[in-house]
């Protein structure tokens, strides 16, 4: 039966909580509730009230608690009910977690899952896309699975790893997207992208829900007889450069799409990434398909002007096409 | 669109006697129940609305009670369940609805949704969804009203969850330490979502931690809306007195979930039963025939009125047009 | 007499509150004490307890009560005592005060203070350079200042801003560069960049303290007959893409300095302007140069190696200007 | 390079006698006060120290008065005063100097300077600047120790000032509804740098503010190192007891700038007068002599052995590296 992006969530936290006794969870609502997202439904009962942590209203506490337990030993994984209130822990994660190792060589094994992303008319404060507040902060790891697979892959990976991670899952995906999984247990490593799908004659670059709408787009263009290659990134930081170049070398042209506002988003990490690396090789300018640089709009009709689709992808795509 | 002055007195509540208080009252507590009854039980359900429904059913007494209390220049921070503060200060039915529905006649003309309504012109502060994030932005409103020596104050909404965040702690102690014009009013609900309030903090009451700001403190039935207006009074009072922050913790309950889509099944049933039977309305209601303050036929007409109200409003709403994409990019900064 | 940096901002400070009553002044230690830097000294004395306000240790509280004065008529100049606290503050400034007016057109015009920058021994939460946290987020305004007419002129011009502006004033600078200002008021728009040295051969597009060492580096290598252009940003949110590519066109060559990390610095930003604009007009890769991905470290040899310098820009230069 | 056992007990003070610990406490009394006074007083003023710095002299009852109750699992959030938390963990003299320097020998080679010392194997936690940073940190440490159904504790130590941040808030509300082995131990010395402590806060007390959490709470005079102790032993056996945090409010005055660099003009006079009779080395040092526990002879000798190894330690520190470029890059992640 295939799995949910969420229920592939779900699943990775079951197998690392069964796995290993030092991982916990810690939230708002996340034991007899089972998370807004009822992500973790069924936990408390199973794993019982020490290591499916209720907490009160709190980001800030729930970031700097996960940090404090993390340092003696455990795993905390917290959850940010939405991800639009991770700023109200930021000083924590940034300053505190982000920087234990560089200073005093303390690791801080903690995640927080943070569902974010537009697309489900939840305005400006249930609808933010924050991972560039934290891929500029050195000592993070950012994780944005696009697929069922690598959302429980990368679960995995990010509870196991030794730094912090901030797991960006994508709200409009949860329910959405589905596949088969593989029925004995595996992780997908932090830090390494993926080829979407393969193509010749350019790139999209993308991470996160606009994969699907880069694969959209692409399979559009097929019909032109462009051939696209889709670079999903799933891991923002650290950023997966080579592959990325590899791609562009291959392509020679570089369509860069996230679902985030533009100005300091991550197409410019990415730009930069690819002029000082692989300029001789690219025939073309790199172009950038984003959200503008508003806050996000709550009403349908400015919601979908305000998000990247497979239209504005494929109108772009083409132009640099024809470049 | 409002015909509430053939039965409100449009002055404000300071002055007035009980019979004409109860009154204002209740008109205002069965407005905000008909409008939040209409988007949270048949818009919502008829797929209507855009977005997540907050409503504050039961706990109307709280933003009535003390809302009324209000001069047009107070600052008002209502919260996610205070639809009264926003009605009784001019929003009109039809803007709330238009607002849950996403269209340009929205307080937010689309922009934003739900409860985020705010009007400068109204002296009303918009909330952010952030719980508690007012707080602070409240003190640095009394603190410019103060600046301005004008005799206005503020009043900060917010719930028992609300407590528990940094922004709630840093707001009152900055606004204490500066004897700030501001009347906190917490609707202690029991709940946050579906955390009891036990799991939320370990004193017993909100009103136990005002002692850690040096400010006086009353708990009041939040469910008696006169109750309520009388302990309001006093904080009014005292703030505008020049005497600093004062805090009322008004004990209510949520008779429905957190929102539209929550069954809220961890509320044990008995909770619903006994305080069904303490709901604000009703016991007005009984009031103010027992005093003769209203008849059964006036309380009958009443609720024909506004229901008409709101029907006029509703149909006003779905005429209101979805915002122009082309309004995107607009208000992100100060037209150059 | 020449005056400071710090003078500047002082003077621009003092200027604005007499003009207009409306101005203020909030944050720790910032009236009796004049501030950590002094930069408040004598203005509690002048303007009063109710102009010049001591807070508690709350920064969220700080930018908070800001944002409620300025929605009711006030401007709030509010102090963070190091820019690396404005983490503390967070919500407020991203969350709150950035998109009132989008939301329900109520313009929050206030003004966030922060000491930032390294070269000071300060460690990791003395030195932080914090723009980018702010230059991903629409409905603010970011300024750096590099020198002490600017300084004056942009604090005046982000008092007068009706929309909230975060002022980064470097601390390195305070005492270290001093110049002549014009007696008679001014002020320096912003939004708008400045070429501080005009040249032909490659730009150098920077900001802040960065700007000095850019000129620096140009000095260096006009003896080797390479004629360097620095571009001066002044403002980073709203960027003067215009100015940018204006000088890229005229150099061909790009060569992007910042103090602050690597991996999503502004530096991504502007090389994502330039290929999607300027492309055709570019001779060489875009290159960077800036602190590497870690905290900012504490001790000399250590923040010496992570500080970009005069010597590293004039390799990279070099290199480009042969490419 | 520490003598300490010669004079001081190696065992916790816990389960020892008055005159026992006198001479503990006052020997990691003394020793703070050489090792910061040589700090701020010579190598601040030779130019051999790096960045900020920021002493507890006239506080050191505070730290030394409870930490010699921790057990070495115990876990310590030491604040910027606490110095002597530092040094009676086990953290060396030598590594203090050297941390002020900047060098290679500091507890965080380098990486970072002043106070900012942690080390995972002596159960020590290191503070970010942030005031009150640590305070939800702990709450999870406490939580870990929970779980790993382990006795041990938590000290998390705080200035007044610091009780105004959110975090400070949240973290003790969190650990109040967890019911966590924590104690809170406040350094009330009346300033947070400039602002005295009416500026910050409007209750009278830090303790004022326990209520607020449900959780018990102490005043002490912080300068009489055996009643800080008491009280500790009290705090302690709560905690470990499982009955939840409690809080521990030592009332003492900073005898000094906010830091090296700051004269402090803001202080009144009669202020630095009166509580420099209240030195609390000099008073345990008269109630041990009162007491018979030392004689004059043993004190001086006490004081010249300190001098001794501080001499030694600085010279240690002295010889010690700056770091090597090349680990700039190192330990931002775990090596892969
Ligand atoms: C900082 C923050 N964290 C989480 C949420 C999600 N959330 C929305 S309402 C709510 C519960 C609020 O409880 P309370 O303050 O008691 O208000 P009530 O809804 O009961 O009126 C939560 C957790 C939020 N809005 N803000
Ligand atoms: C969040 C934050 N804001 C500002 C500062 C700057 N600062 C450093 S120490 C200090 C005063 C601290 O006062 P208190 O907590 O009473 O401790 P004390 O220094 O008196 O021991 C301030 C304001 C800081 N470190 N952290
Ligand atoms: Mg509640
Ligand atoms: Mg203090």
């Amino acid at each position: 039966m295939p799995t949910t992006y969420l229920e592939a969530i779900r699943e990775g936290l079951w197998e690392e909580m069964e796995r290993d006794a030092n991982v916990f969870l810690i939230g708002e609502d996340i034991a007899t509730y089972g998370g807004a997202f009822k992500v973790t439904a069924g936990f408390v009962e199973k794993f019982g009230e020490m290591r499916v942590v209720d907490t009160p209203i709190s980001e800030s506490a729930i970031v700097g608690a996960s940090i404090g337990a993390s340092l003696m030993g455990l795993r905390a994984v917290a959850e940010m009910q939405f991800s639009d209130f991770i700023t109200c822990g930021f000083d924590q994660i940034v300053n505190f977690a982000a920087k234990c190792r560089y200073r005093w060589n303390a690791p801080v094994p903690m995640v927080v899952r943070a569902p974010s992303g537009g697309g489900i008319h939840g305005g400006p404060f249930h609808s933010q896309n924050p991972e560039m507040w934290f891929v500029r902060t050195p000592g993070l790891k950012v994780v944005t699975p696009a697929t069922a697979y690598d959302a429980k892959g990368l679960i995995k990976s990010a509870i196991r790893d030794n730094d912090p991670v901030l797991f960006f899952e994508h709200k409009g995906l949860y329910r959405r997207i589905k596949e088969d999984l593989p029925p004995e247990p595996y992780t997908v490593p932090i830090g390494k992208a993926r080829i979407a799908r393969e193509g010749r004659d350019l790139s999209i670059i993308t991470y996160g829900a606009m994969v699907w709408v880069a694969l959209e787009a692409a399979g559009k263009l097929a019909e032109e007889a462009i051939e696209v290659e889709v670079v999903d990134l799933r891991t923002l930081l650290p950023l997966d450069r080579k592959t990325v170049c590899e791609s562009a070398k291959k392509t020679s042209k570089v369509l860069l799409l996230h679902e985030d506002t533009r100005t300091g988003g991550m197409a410019g990490e990415l730009a930069a990434t690819l002029t000082e690396t692989v300029w001789d090789d690219l025939d073309g300018p790199i172009v950038r398909v984003t959200a503008p640089d508003t806050p996000v709009p709550f009403s349908p009709p400015l919601e979908e002007a305000f998000l990247p689709n497979a239209e504005k992808v494929i109108e772009k795509a083409r132009w640099l096409f024809r470049y | 669109m409002s015909t509430a002055e053939l039965i409100v007195p449009p002055t404000r509540t300071q002055d007035a006697g009980p019979a004409e208080i109860a009154r204002k009252c209740l008109y205002y507590m069965c407005q905000m129940r008909e409008v939040e009854d209409r988007i949270e039980r048949k818009l919502y359900r008829q797929g209507k609305i855009v977005g997540g429904v907050y409503v504050g059913r039961g706990q109307e007494a709280v933003s009535v009670g003390t809302a009324v209390l209000a001069a047009p220049e107070d600052v008002l921070f209502p919260s996610h369940r205070d639809m009264a503060a926003l009605l009784i200060r001019g929003v009109t039915p039809g803007q709330v609805f238009a607002q849950y529905m996403g269209r340009v006649g929205g307080v937010t003309r689309g922009k934003d949704g739900n409860m985020h309504m705010g009007d400068l012109k109204l002296n009303i502060v918009s909330i952010i969804s952030a719980m508690a994030a007012s707080v602070p932005v409240a003190a640095g409103a009394a603190l410019a009203l103060r600046y301005q020596a004008k005799n206005h104050i503020v009043f900060c909404y917010f719930g028992d969850g609300a407590t528990s965040r940094g922004d709630w702690h840093e707001g009152l102690n900055f606004a204490a330490v500066q004897k700030l014009p501001v009347v906190y009013i917490c609707n202690n609900n029991q709940y946050a979502y579906s955390t009891p309030v036990a799991r939320q903090m370990s004193c017993a009451n909100v009103a136990d931690r005002g002692p850690a700001y040096g400010i006086p403190v009353e708990i009041v039935d939040g469910n008696d809306v006169l109750a309520v207006h009388e302990a309001g009074r006093r904080a009014v009072e005292h703030a505008r007195a020049g005497k600093g922050p004062y805090l009322l913790e008004c004990k209510t309950f949520r008779m429905t979930g957190h929102s539209a889509h929550d069954a809220a099944d961890y509320v044990p049933k008995h909770l619903w039963d006994e305080w069904a039977k303490l709901d604000p309305i009703t016991r007005l209601e009984a009031r103010m025939r027992d005093q003769g303050w209203a008849t059964e036929a006036e309380l009958d007409a009443l609720h024909a009125r506004i229901r008409g109200e709101v029907d006029e409003a509703v149909a006003w709403a779905e005429k209101s047009p979805y915002p122009d994409p082309a309004t995107l990019l607009e208000d992100v900064y100060e037209a150059w």
